[in-house]
């Protein structure tokens, strides 16, 4: 359930308050947002929609740890080993 | 509820602005008498006349056809009556065409048959009817027979539009989908989903911007080329329409009894398709389509088909999808992330936006 | 998509795939507790190719799949009321109440209306001031701020033209009745990620201590579930029992303060029926008594309708894991997508619409 | 206003009672999937199947004709749905069918689409298809190739058809109305009015008892009979259809730039018909018929025309009803009670009953 | 049918015809006061036999052409909202209004119901109570015993959904306003067989007198038109003025008293504007006040809707004889039945509709 | 104006009051027609009826006079001079 697409703020049209809103893009289609539960987001950042309104920001960093974790995998080759110490340092 | 009290009410998102004091279709205007000639004279064939049509009669009289006929049929009932890249015009004349041409028969006359509203401004009718006229130009058929009801108002949508097309059957005829064999080939002729999301987004009112464009167009000139190069290794094509490109694709393994199996990363998207769909919780598989067709081609011949598509603009971005497999468990299989084939559901119904 | 097609990156599942099969020594019940994350592990195959190494189970997640049979009378019959236009989620549109569904009642004359956002049945209601009309408010913790901020925009607006029937229902209650449950075997939670996204996680740790089971907050996408689920195997496997966030792009250990603080205001803490499961203590949210004026079931006075619930349908056993869809006696026979004989059948998110549509039609 | 709530609400005027639980059309009978291809098996092929329909292409692929064509469409937008005499079913075939065989053609092949409202009932369904098949069966004609399309609650009417009808053309083709002379004999085959009175007694419920009946049939035989007996006879002929005679009168008047007088007395005119037209005021020579032509004949033809018409029990009451003279200062006359000849006017919408 | 097909027997009618062209010696002027006469006389090509004997001119019996356009822009206003249905006969359904007929109304969203009967009007109302029934009462006395009757059975049924606009107009006061205007040329008159059908023709008695013309009571087929043509022709030649009555076999001097005493019951005289002719002094029937909960002009206070009269339609002169229809400037170019600029040209009642119907474009 | 159209009363239905209503037949077509103005008529008789109510009763023998009249002329050949007499007797 609760389908969270991910979209990039291109422009605020009202930053406070219950009609706060914002122009989204996802892949070139715009639609208007409301903000009210992510009024911080500013112009570029990510944020995660759900019936209409904004529910998160991403992340961006938190967004590249799944990779940079694979990929020291990679490199040392007995990545195994290192998953465990590396994930659990998020809870 | 409120309900349309004013001729400008429907949904047309039509860019002509009708003035207030617009003339409209009214129930007299399908009654047989004076003023139904007046509406086929000066709005029906004003757009469309040609040899044929002028004649006004019963059924038109046509020439002998030489070789064995193909005939078809569709009503176009499509909400809104313009959408960002067709109309219903344009839909109903290309509809028709596109299905004498995968069929494998040269598209060569239409019927139109038009049931109005009543209320229905004549100023967007006559640009439907030129649309009409566009298409059929674009495509050669003549428009040879018609007939025009109109119903009270309430009773219709605006306007629905049947075209019924005959066409001549050209040797070599496509077999068709009980022939389909292991390891043929199915290819796309272009990004898949276009016309069900424009027609659903601008429908429901969604408030995406730009709209996505319908693929609405015809499919004549990529099946020819098709068939002068590699007639012979066609086995069948299918315009996608209603159902989508999953709901050809199961039918085809219903008529073949064989598995079809396609991969999800082969099948072209358009960024607008994808982000709509992602959206709104929608399989592109399951939009219809109505300028995209699918192929199947004896096995090997599935490069020589995408490089005929690729010659031209229409088809520039054709794909391989998949190939047919003996039957397994499931009829369609579609290969996404990870390695196994998991099964393609077929659409049930049309497809509804969601949030869960 | 930026922060979707890199979370579908096929190589790297495999990589998380082999990660898992490796680890794995014994036979683990997982359970993803959103029927979004069911979808997703049967649309990419996960479920498959786990097969054999964990066994995942589906949880109560599918907000239509428990929406309350009365809930979906209640918007049929006022939405054939002349006066009224029912607004929904797609979503809820073919899910069989005593009497059909929306879409039955629509096809014999109501008039529904799909919104893709709660605000968007505000704008309707404001251009069409005659009409009455009603917003079926559905979903978990994730949908109830969209819900919410649409009370607060018609407060706005002073309409008097805008009810909802609030069927919002709470998630961590219902994992607590099925752990509570003498049937249970699940053995780690895969927690649903987006409705931590808006509540946060702090509130299972109580529950991991208390139950000793593994939960980690999973996404929805192949690497996010591969992520989740091997993150829980390496719990079980070192039979420690804790609570991690593997979502943290998205999710924060608080959630969202602003989105928790509009729930707050508009909606309190109730009992509710969920269908299957019956009544869940603190289960679902209400109207706070301050807004009332747009409750739809004072509005529009219910009478008490007869429900005839379907009791041939196997949901709680399904949506409590002690079935898989296919072992449901009615499963593929007498309940189809067609023709659901229960909710589970219907939204893309139930189990077994899931289970059919991706033609998993035998048990494993 | 109160609208329909429940699937029993059309003006159906149906002998089928709708059991409270019945199963109705769905949009998603609609959608080109699963529902779609069991509507189409389940409804439409078992009353309609033959060798071409089953095929279910996208186009039928019909054997070659040796004859030129003939090709007509008609969309067929009746309420109610059944009507005394006949159903929307058997008018989309009549209609069709007719307009070939006036036409001078063999009809051979139909197309059929169907344009349903959700929630339509599919028993009414099915009785419709069965009278489409029976009637089809009564033409020998075959329906090759059909389309469904279902649209939402409110945007039809419970159902519209549309048949397009593909014919060979036999030599001799009646040459049509430009080509009619003076002194030119005109038939008509049967009492006028009865279709046009059938259905607006029981559309308006005017609580007119019995209600007189439709005569929705073929015209096959008759046309067949006139054209092997007295076949270079014939000019023209012409299923009088909306607008009636009048309207026939009046679009051959203008064909052939020549005045077509006929006598009141001559005309023949049901009794019933004749009753209520007095009762609201209406004109026969204006009411709709569905199984009833006018015909032109050169001169002298018309005593053997009337003869062969009378020798099958469809056109048992033919009548001679005028002749064709030169241009006079009105198109179409007729005289009634005295000796002179009056201007029969051309219909303008649809008859509307009046107590003035 | 009986009573219909006798009286239009040609070689009766011939003979009619021949006598009446034996006996007049001069040009006389005659006028038909019912526009169903008028049809009648063109229809059966009566007219264009007598030209050149006997001259006939059409009198204001047209209820559609005369109804106040006002009176249509009413009906045209409430059948416009959505809780009304506006019940007519089919004959109002083209009479242009200042913005379109009931037609153009219709197709631009308005309710119109054609009912044959006013009492099937009040049957609309009883089996919808949920919607507002208005019908539209025009015509003249022969049609006031229906819709007064329509009133009695609404007010039996205590019908809260039905009323009307009354808009019934009176034949003698028109008569009389025509023969004291200074163009008027009538010499004698063929009064309206129904009217006296319900009205007796007693009134007449003290019009013939005051203004010595001929006045008899005449039917509409055409040996009852040729039967009073020769009737009134032999009182000419005779320099005779007498009331007679030719339509015997249908009119009693008396007329019908339960039609009348109904009539009486419900409405009473009251000036009325008629289209074309202005305000004609006791010209129509109102409802008493005692009814006036079904005058839908109080019901649905009428605002005060600004009426455009076309004044380019020459439809008085038409009605009072001074010209004939295609002596109007306008008659078969801007005016036609398609598209027509006054009332004359709707209904195949109106003078100028005949005329153009019948073909008869010249004047004799 | 005022279509009146004769019609045969084959049933009556109720003959009292606002309600009054008799079935009529015109040419094997029959139609509920109110009758509250001429509840005098018999079954057999024609009434003239208009918009759904009968108005008027029809007199058989007033319904002849006209063909008598002219039967007569018919009889003496010179039936111009008879003519006057006969019609001038009914007003
Ligand atoms: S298969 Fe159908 S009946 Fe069985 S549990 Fe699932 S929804 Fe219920
Ligand atoms: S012809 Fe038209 S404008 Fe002239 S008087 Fe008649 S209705 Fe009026
Ligand atoms: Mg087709
Ligand atoms: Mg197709
Ligand atoms: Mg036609
Ligand atoms: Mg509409
Ligand atoms: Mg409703
Ligand atoms: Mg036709
Ligand atoms: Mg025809
Ligand atoms: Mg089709
Ligand atoms: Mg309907
Ligand atoms: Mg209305």
């Amino acid at each position: 359930m609760c389908l969270g697409i991910p979209g990039k703020v291109v422009r605020w049209i009202e930053r406070e308050g219950a009609f706060a809103q914002a122009e989204v893009e996802f892949e070139g289609i715009r639609r208007l947002v409301h903000m009210a539960c992510v009024t911080e987001a500013e112009l570029g950042d990510y944020v995660v929609v759900h019936a209409g309104i904004a529910i998160s920001r991403i992340n961006p960093i938190e967004a590249e740890r799944i990779f940079e974790t694979l990929s020291q995998w990679g490199e040392d080759e007995g990545w195994h080993t290192g998953l465990s110490q590396d994930t659990e340092a998020s809870p | 509820m409120s309900s349309n009290n004013n001729p400008a009410s429907w949904q047309l998102n039509c860019p002509v602005s009708i003035p207030a004091n617009a003339e409209y279709v009214t129930l007299a205007h399908g009654e047989g008498g004076r003023l139904s000639r007046k509406l086929i004279q000066e709005h029906i064939l004003a757009s469309l006349n040609n040899e044929y049509l002028i004649a006004l009669n019963d059924a038109a009289q046509l020439p002998k056809i030489e070789g064995p006929l193909a005939l078809t049929t569709d009503s176009f009932v499509v909400s809104p009556l313009f959408f960002p890249g067709g109309d219903i015009g344009s839909l109903a004349i290309f509809g028709t065409v596109n299905d004498l041409a995968v069929s494998g028969a040269k598209p060569l006359w239409l019927t139109l048959s038009l049931i109005l509203e009543e209320g229905f401004p004549l100023a967007i009718l006559d640009r439907i009817l030129e649309s009409i006229a566009r298409a059929a130009r674009e495509t050669c058929i003549k428009i040879v027979a018609g007939d025009t009801k109109v119903v009270p108002r309430g009773v219709a949508d605006g306007l629905f539009i049947n075209t019924a097309g005959v066409g001549e059957l050209i040797t070599p005829i496509p077999p068709g989908p009980a022939t389909l064999q292991v390891d043929d080939e199915l290819i796309i002729s272009g990004p898949i989903g276009r016309h069900g999301i424009a027609v659903l987004a601008t429908r429901e009112e969604l408030g995406l911007e730009p709209l996505p464009l319908s693929d609405c167009g015809s499919l004549l000139q990529s099946v020819e080329l098709l068939r002068s190069g590699i007639g012979n290794q066609v086995r069948c094509l299918r315009d996608a329409t209603r159902g989508g490109v999953a709901a050809v694709l199961h039918e085809w393994a219903e008529a073949s009894e064989l598995t079809l199996s396609i991969e999800e990363r082969n099948v072209p998207v358009s960024p607008e398709v994808r982000g709509v769909c992602e959206l709104l919780g929608l399989d592109p598989l399951h939009m219809a389509n109505e300028g995209t067709m699918v192929i199947a081609v004896k096995p090997g011949a599935g490069t020589a088909a995408v490089e005929i598509l690729k010659s031209i603009p229409e088809t520039a971005t054709a794909q391989q999808i998949g190939i047919v497999k003996s039957r397994g468990i499931v009829p369609v299989t579609i290969r996404r992330t990870l390695d196994s084939e998991q099964p393609l559901d077929d659409p049930l119904g049309s497809p509804l936006p969601r949030i869960c | 998509m930026k922060y979707l097609d890199e979370y579908r990156d096929p190589k790297t599942a495999q990589l998380l795939l082999d990660e898992i099969r490796r680890i794995t020594t014994r036979h683990w019940t997982l359970m993803e507790v959103c029927g979004g994350q069911t979808h997703s592990l049967l649309r990419h195959g996960i479920a498959v190719e786990l097969e054999g190494t964990v066994e995942l189970i589906h949880g109560p997640g599918c907000p239509v799949c428990v929406t309350d049979q009365a809930a979906i009378d209640f918007a049929c019959q006022l939405a054939q009321r002349e006066e009224i236009v029912l607004a929904s989620f797609g979503d809820m549109l073919r899910v069989p109440g005593s009497h059909g569904s929306l879409l039955d009642a629509q096809a014999t004359g109501a008039h529904i209306q799909i919104v893709y956002s709660p605000s968007d049945a505000v704008e309707l209601a404001r251009k069409q001031p005659e009409t009455q009309f009603v917003f079926f408010a559905v979903g978990f913790e994730t949908t109830a701020p969209a819900t919410a901020l649409a009370i607060k925009q018609a407060a706005r607006y002073r309409l008097e033209n805008f009810s909802m029937i609030v069927s919002h229902v709470r998630v961590q209650p219902a994992m607590e009745s099925l752990v509570q449950a003498p049937e249970n075997r699940v053995q780690a939670f895969l927690a649903a990620g987006h409705v931590c996204t808006v509540m946060g996680y702090e509130s299972y740790e109580s529950f991991v201590n208390r139950y000793q089971l593994p939960v980690v907050v999973t996404g929805f996408e192949p690497l996010d579930l591969l992520d989740g689920i091997l993150a829980c195997v390496k719990q079980l496997e070192a039979n420690e029992a804790m609570l991690e966030n593997r979502y943290a792009r998205t999710v924060q250990a608080a959630g969202n303060r602003s989105a928790q603080d509009l729930v707050q205001e508009i909606y309190q803490v109730c009992d509710r029926a969920w269908r299957g499961f019956g009544t869940i203590p603190k289960g679902g949210l209400e109207l706070r008594p301050e807004w009332q004026q747009f409750d739809a079931l004072l509005r529009f006075n219910k009478p008490a309708i007869p429900v005839f619930k379907r009791d041939e349908c196997q949901s709680f056993e399904v949506m409590t894991g002690q079935i898989k869809p296919p072992e449901c006696p009615h499963f593929g026979t007498r309940c189809t997508p067609e023709s659901p004989l229960g909710a589970p059948m219907v939204s893309s998110e139930g189990a077994c619409a899931a289970y059919y549509r991706y033609g998993v039609t035998t048990t494993p």
